[in-house]
């Protein structure tokens, strides 16, 4: 159902700035407080809500390219709102789609940990707590209260820090406000970018940046109109929050499925 | 009565019955899933009242605006400082991650004294007392003795009152030995002095430069101001400027580019001459400043036409002439064209003539002192302190040479060359360093050919390091005496590393000393006292914050409300005042450098029939390869292609490899002639054939278990190489061998 | 398992018909129940009763710990001494959060010195004024790590007072016993005094169950659409108690639950 | 020893044999539940299950043995609902397999779960729209169901049975074990379509998604009839080892056969219907998502297209032939193959459906990721095994599980006095004891 004032926040990426450096991951990690290992070189046992992907264009020297691309979680919307692939799955409840915000929760508290969303997630981006959080004897300082730390045995995800949203809230809430200004709420990796190369805000504000960036065309269910804008697996119709900005095709064209020789966008048939 | 079974039995079922219909069954069901929520091991972080506090970054030369989050006492997040001159709300993932050095297990909590053989990591706590009279005594007894000028100091900076206070006690203590760690700074600085006279930083207007010709800069890989650096290239993204990378690996700053032109390593100097060539026949040059303010354009120009040729110069690049010739036509006709060098993050200073090229470049479309140009920054001009008084000992000790040569008349110009360092303690030669502080640097870790280095540092009787956190240097030293860290203390932060204009950060204190550290300001001063006599008197200062609050003097009431102090009158001189070469104007040939040599490309180490590989070692944004180590949450964001468990990757191209017999992820053995180690394989076509690429910053034996043990010191396999004008370190790479492990 | 197998003595394969076969047990069945029938019921009694009181009785008393806060405090006499009453103290940071219990910056004003006489005050300055240690309080409403809870949004925007859930505190000369989960570590007042779970006031309970029920009926004044006959409130009610969230009566911002999205409260 | 408590008219191996196989077996049972331990106390970091294998080789075992067990609701309902009564001589073992199978799966998913103490918020915090609730609600209740089925066959016990109360039960559940068999049917048409569905609708995974063909997801029914299909084939195998371990014959070769047959044409059905949705998802569903059947199959060393040939066509067609004629499942070697490669078919089919599904990159800068179980996962795969093996044994022991068996295997001699003590009763247990009475 439409609220009133109903925001769907989302995200866009431009790759050409983007320049891997990894601050996104680290502002992440930092403003979420999630935990880390003494081996974190096992990219499928490591937390990070964000991740920084690196993709090349398989041509040899010296025609190679490289491209960074940062996943954070895609918040899908699904064909029909809040169909997020994850979403549906969750047996108990633990993970929620807030059509006020557009923004798909995990509640740590509530996950048993049975990972059938992460099963359903293509993007991989919901990861488990396979082992108890442990900072080293007097790091857990440095943990903000903003997020509660997840324990072992449930599954966590970004949620677009979302406990900034609350903030921004409370401080509405005090000055006599109930709605908060666009630029009261920043993601931490936004914030953090230094090559500016993450734009964040409320997609059904046609004059915010991120709206004017890829111009998403709401009869499509927000498909991006900028030919250098494109979401990851398009096609698959999980209707991301989270769009990418690239001028250059072969990067365009890793964003998704195609068969060899086809036209870019050809006219997917979804069913929901 | 007879409790027979099925009374038993019916007590049972009543006892069922009952539970059942009582809270016991459920609330206990209920609460152990709350336990599980709730457990007492997983930690519960305190709320409380939130602040933030303006401060600035001291992990690398970059020196960001931060502002940390604070919740009551706590700092619980670190982020860019908004509106800040330098990064403007942005931060490295090194910089975001600043809080797991201040709570993390590296740090050092208290001095410490060795116990045992130096380098076994067993310690005993000592009090500050003693550990600053140890010291005093120590240096007392050398300056007794007239050795005052066998103790040396490597600092990771010259610049801001911290280093200067170092200076200043090495100087009243009568020792000539002040060491900076070397960059490409050095080779710049030296650029400016001889081709225009100035003891200066450079200074690069990237934001309104728009077509940038980098010599190997990592730009995005963290050169110069790192953060500074992303924000630039990304304007350049909004606005159209270009950027034209040349280097032999696509780096994420070739990739980045708009053009990537792969060239032969260690050749750039004759691209950039050969470049020269073209915009010199083709008269695409500056004239106005040619004319009216250089000498020596004719010699230079003669030179260049004659040896530089664009046929010649693809034999050397191996970058095809039509390249070049495009590539000079383009610089030259761009409207803010910029040449930058400094392979990487500038973590060595390069070969001397290569960085007179490339400013020779600049001063050819008249870019120098110019907006979009590069400029000589004068260090700002805000620590002026009385006059010290040196007495006999320390006059008689100033006037011995410098241990590391610089200065000296093989090296008139260099001013510090801590690459020849190790080689003059193991030879001998000179006189024995009989004490070393160690400051803000982690030279065991970062200094080339470490077996050497290690080998002279046994050789040293009395180590001191300064170190806040339990670095490579930390661990072979004698005596720790912690500093405070960058969270904890005062310090200021003058113009950051390649800034066009001169701006003061300060770093604060954003909480409370954790530990029983002190600030290093303080322990000289202290130790200075304890010393008595004209070091005394040299340091009147009660503390190192009232010394800094002096020196600051007006601007100490706005540094500490911004964060920073900038210069927003700033002009750079007009182009008539800004050469103080003999000639008044830029030197295109200064004879002392012997600039007008042919090209002779940098001698690695290495034979080519032993070692028919070359090695180059590259610097990424994700690894910190100075005096701080990865911090767990930058270590976290290394890919699996750079680290896996705890085995480093090569960079091969498929060819190279095949030739090799090596395939994705297979273990190899990589020799050169410094050393040999056992690494991964990475097949990465952006590599040109023949070249092997290996990661700077692993490799650490000190710091947490997050850090240490992981993948190779690319410094163990690789040595300096003296450059024939500066002495600095010229290496770019060494030959190398692969075989399979 | 091919040895000889000696209890074998009937053959097999012998099953007749089953008509009339189980007069035999029915019998003996009969005769045993007439017998000890009492006591048999008796023992089902004293099961049934005594693990009622087990469950009822006991289990409170051994679930839950007691702990004396580390002073006493007068919430009644401090209501006198200031003028914005709760809020004087518990009052909203510049930021919107929530203060909580005061720290001791709010009470040095006044405590500097010792006021009066009672062993707690000269305890509150002696131990942790004069020492600037915190008193370590043990908060009654304290809500698990994973609760986000906005007390600007009850308070100044949905105007609640405290009491709704906090109950009379404010009027209390005297703090109460404070009584630990010795499993979850909660405060008592969370799950309610009652073991049962029943509670007659708003503030008897703070588990989620009893924001969410709030919220339905505030839900509810908010956006009604037309006026509920009781048939309709019952047929909502069931349907809600059977399958949460599917009652079409009010939605929230939730896909899921239909109720308020998990990240308002959650965090 | 314990002849007193072993049915009539059957021999049995003596007690310390019987203790000494429960002995090893048990053993290894232990090995499995100290491996749950470790899995509980110190977390599924004991696994090598990783963020891309969510699900891996429990959740497979889960589905596996579901299936597998499949062949109690299967026989059941054609037992009492279609009347075919020459299944009342293998219905017995056909519930205690399915109770085996489903004890073990619940087993399962509560060492799966990554905080055991909170697995009751799936009932009740249940989501309706998920999958798995459905799953879970239909796998509990009918457990239920199998356990009510199980239960006159342990009150047939000849000890149990004395007691009047115990026999009665048996005997009045019995009467009504028909409303039981249609309701555990119904449910185990729908957590065995539920199954297939957790794997369906994940439409973010085109390996799994089966869409098109009338209804979505099309998995929901092939789950449910590769189940009701091969569930028979596996009880026929346990039945046939069992027949071979104890080196009798158990169970008349009527039922065999009737089993065998209606099996082959479920099998068929089922394959054609499986090959169906492949041919449809390849060619339909996976261009439209921009890749090719191939992508599936290729450039990992593990799942190449022959896992799709021999889970469809040998392990598909093959059996299905073989049972369909009269002269294959006649063949007591052709029968063997024929149940193995089903069962084989099956287990293939929820290995595909659950692990390749992880292996697959969707993101086209992932890799294949493959995975090898850690011991304590195979420990605690293997655990149910063993667990089964000794209920199976115990059963086998002390329960008239094989109503012909006694018909089959005539005892000669009539040794053994100590039997006169229990008279009166006797004659009535015989009559009652066929768990079709």
């Amino acid at each position: 159902m439409k609220h009133k004032n109903a925001k769907k926040y989302g995200m866009v990426i431009d790759l050409d700035k983007c320049t891997g450096c990894g601050s996104c991951m680290v502002a992440c990690m930092a403003e979420n407080n999630v935990p880390f290992r003494k081996d974190e070189s096992n990219k499928v046992l490591s937390i990070t809500w964000l991740r920084v992907y690196q993709l090349t264009n398989g041509k040899p020297f010296p025609n190679t390219d490289i491209c960074y691309l940062p996943r954070p979680c895609m918040h899908c919307e699904g064909q029909h709102e809040g169909h997020s692939p994850c979403v549906s799955v969750c047996p108990a409840v633990a993970t929620d789609y807030n059509t006020e915000t557009g923004i798909v929760s995990q509640i740590y508290t509530r996950c048993f940990g049975c990972r059938y969303c992460m099963a359903s997630c293509p993007y991989h981006a919901r990861y488990f707590n396979w082992w108890d959080p442990v900072w080293p004897d007097g790091m857990e300082k440095y943990l903000s209260p903003n997020v509660s730390p997840r324990m072992r045995g449930v599954v966590e995800k970004c949620s677009f820090c979302f406990h900034r949203y609350q903030l921004a809230k409370e401080k509405a809430f005090k000055e006599g406000r109930r709605e908060i200004k666009e630029d009261e709420y920043q993601t931490a990796c936004t914030q953090a970018c230094p090559a500016g190369a993450i734009t964040f805000g409320d997609l059904n504000n046609p004059n915010h940046a991120v709206s004017r960036m890829v111009k998403p065309d709401p009869k499509h269910h927000g498909r991006p109109t900028n030919p250098n804008a494109f979401r990851l697996l398009e096609r698959l119709g999980t209707n991301p929050k989270v769009y990418y900005l690239s001028s250059r095709e072969w990067v365009r064209r890793a964003g998704d499925n195609y068969l060899e020789n086809e036209a870019k966008y050809k006219k997917t048939v979804h069913q929901g | 009565m007879k409790i027979d079974r099925r009374s038993f039995l019916s007590f049972l079922l009543g006892g069922a019955a009952g539970t059942a219909l009582s809270p016991l069954p459920w609330k206990l069901t209920d609460d152990s899933s709350i336990w599980t929520q709730m457990w007492p091991w997983t930690p519960v972080p305190e709320d409380g009242e939130a602040s933030y506090v303006n401060s600035s970054c001291t992990l690398c030369p970059g020196g960001c605006g931060i502002t940390v989050r604070k919740i009551d006492d706590r700092a619980v997040k670190i982020e860019g400082m908004k509106r800040h001159p330098v990064n403007n709300g942005g931060l490295c993932s090194l910089g975001l991650s600043g809080l797991q050095l201040l709570y993390g297990p590296t740090r050092v909590k208290t001095p410490l004294k060795r116990v045992g053989k130096r380098g076994r990591g067993r310690w005993e706590k000592i009090s500050w007392k003693d550990a600053v009279s140890e010291v005093a005594k120590t240096l007392g007894d050398l300056r007794e003795k007239g050795q005052s000028h066998t103790v040396g100091f490597i600092s990771g900076s010259d610049r801001g009152t911290v280093p200067r206070l170092f200076e200043r006690f090495l100087t009243v203590y009568g020792s000539p030995n002040l060491i900076r760690t070397p960059s490409i700074i050095d080779s710049y600085e030296l650029a400016l002095h001889l081709m225009q006279g100035a003891q200066a930083l450079p200074g690069f207007d990237f934001e309104n430069a728009n077509f940038i010709l980098s010599f190997g800069s990592g730009i995005v890989d963290g050169w110069g101001s790192p953060v500074r650096m992303f924000r630039a290239n990304s304007a350049w993204r909004d606005t159209g400027g270009k950027v034209i990378q040349i280097e032999p690996r696509l780096s994420n700053t070739a990739a980045k580019s708009d053009k990537w032109i792969p060239i032969n390593p260690g050749t750039e100097a004759a691209l950039a001459l050969g470049i020269a060539h073209i915009i010199i026949k083709e008269s695409l040059y500056d004239a106005e400043f040619i004319n009216n303010y250089s000498e020596g354009f004719e010699d230079w120009k003669a030179f260049v036409l004659g040896e530089y040729g664009p046929d010649s110069v693809a034999t050397i690049t191996g970058i095809d002439s039509t390249t070049i010739i495009a590539l000079a036509r383009s610089f030259a006709r761009a409207s803010k064209p910029l040449a930058i060098c400094g392979r990487g993050q500038g973590t060595t200073p390069g070969s001397l003539n290569e960085c007179t090229a490339v400013h020779a470049l600049n001063a050819l479309v008249g870019n120098i002192n110019k907006k979009g140009g590069v400029f000589a920054v004068a260090e700002p001009d805000y620590i002026n302190w009385p006059e010290v008084e040196m007495d006999a000992t320390a006059a008689a000790g100033m006037q011995k040479n410098r241990l590391d040569g610089a200065g000296s008349k093989k090296y008139p110009f260099s001013r510090y060359l801590l690459n020849r360092l190790p080689q003059a303690i193991n030879s001998g030669k000179k006189y024995p360093l009989k004490a070393l502080f160690v400051a803000g640097a982690n030279p065991l870790y970062t200094m080339s050919d470490s077996k050497a280095v290690k080998k002279a540092f046994d050789k040293v009787p009395f180590i001191v390091s300064f170190s806040s956190y339990m670095d490579e240097t930390a661990q072979n030293a004698d005596l720790i005496l912690p500093n405070h860290n960058y969270l904890e203390r005062y310090e200021d932060i003058p113009t950051p590393a390649g800034m066009p204009q001169p701006v003061i950060g300060l770093s604060r204190p954003v909480v409370e000393p954790q530990f029983n550290t002190k600030h290093v300001g303080d322990v000289i001063i202290l130790l200075a006292k304890a010393m008595g006599g004209t070091l005394s008197d040299a340091f009147a200062w009660d503390s190192y914050d009232a010394c800094l609050k002096e020196t600051m003097g007006y601007k100490w009431q706005v540094i500490i409300e911004k964060g920073f102090w900038s210069y927003p009158d700033f002009v750079a001189g007009p182009r008539e005042e800004s050469f103080d070469t003999v000639s008044g104007k830029f030197e295109f040939a200064p004879k002392e450098t012997g600039s007008l040599k042919p090209f002779k490309p940098v001698k690695i180490e290495g034979d080519k029939t032993n070692y028919p590989l070359l090695l180059m070692p590259y610097d990424s944004i994700r690894l910190a390869n100075g005096a701080m180590g990865d911090p767990p949450f930058v270590m976290k964001s290394v890919d699996d292609t750079v680290l896996k468990g705890t085995d480093v990757f090569i960079e091969i191209n498929p060819k190279t490899a095949g030739e090799h017999g090596l395939r994705e992820g297979q273990l190899a053995m990589l020799s050169t002639p410094v050393g040999q180690a056992k690494v991964k394989v990475h097949l990465f076509d952006g590599i040109m054939p023949g070249l092997v690429a290996l990661p700077r910053g692993l490799g650490h034996t000190a710091y947490d278990e997050y850090l240490a043990g992981k993948g190779i010191n690319v410094n163990e396999l690789i040595g300096p190489v003296e450059d024939p004008v500066s002495g600095l370190d010229a290496a770019w790479g060494v030959r190398a061998k692969l075989a399979k492990a | 398992m091919s040895a000889l197998d000696n209890n074998a003595k009937e053959i097999a394969g012998d099953a007749g018909s089953d008509g009339g076969a189980t007069s035999s047990p029915e019998i003996n069945t009969k005769e045993q129940d007439k017998g000890p029938a009492g006591p048999v019921i008796l023992f089902f009694i004293v099961g049934l009763f005594a693990s009622l009181i087990l469950g009822w009785i006991i289990f409170p008393k051994l679930l839950y710990s007691k702990k004396k806060q580390p002073i006493d405090f007068n919430h009644v006499m401090h209501m006198a001494e200031v003028e914005d009453g709760c809020e004087s103290c518990h009052f909203f940071r510049e930021d919107g959060t929530y203060s909580g219990v005061p720290k001791l910056d709010q009470c040095i004003d006044c405590h500097e010195e010792i006021q009066g006489d009672s062993p707690d005050e000269i305890k509150f300055v002696e131990e942790y004024v004069s020492k600037g240690r915190e008193v370590p309080w043990l908060v009654y409403s304290r809500q698990p790590d994973c609760v986000f809870f906005s007390h600007v949004a009850h308070v100044k925007v949905a105007g609640m007072d405290c009491v709704t859930c906090h109950g009379h505190i404010g009027e209390s000369e005297s703090l109460k016993i404070y009584e630990e989960n010795r499993i979850t570590g909660y405060s008592r007042d969370i799950w309610g005094k009652s073991i049962g779970g029943f509670k007659k006031n708003t503030w008897d309970r703070m588990k989620m169950d009893d924001c969410a029920e709030c919220h339905r009926k505030m839900t509810a004044n908010i956006e009604r659409t037309g006026v509920k006959t009781p048939t309709k409130r019952l047929i909502d009610h069931l349907v809600d108690v059977v399958s949460p969230g599917t009652s079409m009566s009010e939605k929230g911002s939730s896909v899921q639950t239909e109720r308020g999205a998990c990240f308002v409260c959650h965090k | 020893m314990d002849s007193a408590l072993i049915p009539r008219g059957v021999k049995r191996c003596p007690f310390p044999q019987f203790i000494l196989f429960i002995a090893i077996v048990g053993a290894v049972l232990l090995w499995g539940v100290y491996a749950m331990l470790l899995c509980w106390f110190k977390g599924l970091n004991q696994t090598n299950m990783n963020d891309f294998y969510g699900f891996a080789l429990w959740i497979w075992a889960d589905l596996a043995v579901i299936a597998v067990g499949g062949g109690a609701f299967f026989t059941g309902l054609l037992r009492y609902i279609f009347g075919k009564d020459d299944l009342k001589n293998i219905i017995n073992y056909a519930v205690l397999i399915g109770f085996i199978c489903y004890s073990s799966a619940l087993l399962i998913l509560a060492i799966d779960i990554g905080q055991p103490l909170r697995g009751w918020f799936i009932f009740w915090h249940a989501n309706v729209h998920s999958m798995l609730t459905e799953v879970a609600f239909c796998l509990s209740c009918y457990f239920g169901v199998l356990t009510i089925e199980y239960i006159p066959l342990v009150l047939e016990n000849r000890q149990i049975n004395k007691v009047p109360f115990f026999h009665h039960l048996g005997h009045n559940m019995h009467e009504i074990m028909a409303v039981f068999a249609a309701t555990g049917a119904f449910l185990s048409f729908f957590h065995q379509g539920s199954l297939g569905g957790v794997a369906g609708v994940l439409y973010g995974r085109p390996f799994a998604y089966r869409e098109g063909l009338f209804i979505w997801p099309w998995t929901f029914f092939l789950f449910t009839w590769s189940a009701a299909a091969c569930g028979p084939c596996f009880t026929i195998l346990v039945t046939k080892i069992t027949e071979t371990v104890t080196r009798k014959k158990l169970v008349k070769d009527t039922a065999i056969q009737l089993l065998a047959k209606i099996s082959g044409w479920m099998i068929l059905t089922y394959s054609i219907a499986k090959t169906a949705d492949t041919w449809y998802w390849a060619t339909v569903t996976v261009p439209s998502l921009g890749q090719t059947l191939m992508d599936f199959y290729s450039n990992n060393p593990f799942y190449g297209i022959w896992i799709l040939i021999l889970e469809i066509a040998i392990c598909g067609f093959i059996p299905a032939f073989i049972l369909i004629t009269k002269k294959g499942r006649k063949n007591s070697a052709a029968l063997w193959i024929a149940v193995f490669l089903a069962v084989t078919g099956v287990c293939i089919n929820r290995w595909v459906m659950v692990l390749q599904i992880m292996a697959i990159p969707v993101l086209t800068f992932e890799n294949w990721v493959l995975y090898l179980p850690s011991w304590q996962e195979i420990a605690t795969t293997i655990l149910p095994l063993a667990y089964g093996v000794i209920l199976i044994a115990i059963s086998y022991r002390y329960l008239p599980v094989f109503p012909n068996e006694p018909e089959l295997n005539p005892i000669e001699t009539l040794p053994a006095e100590e039997e006169e003590a229990v008279e009166p009763s006797v004659e009535l247990e015989q009559e009652l004891k066929p768990a079709e009475a």
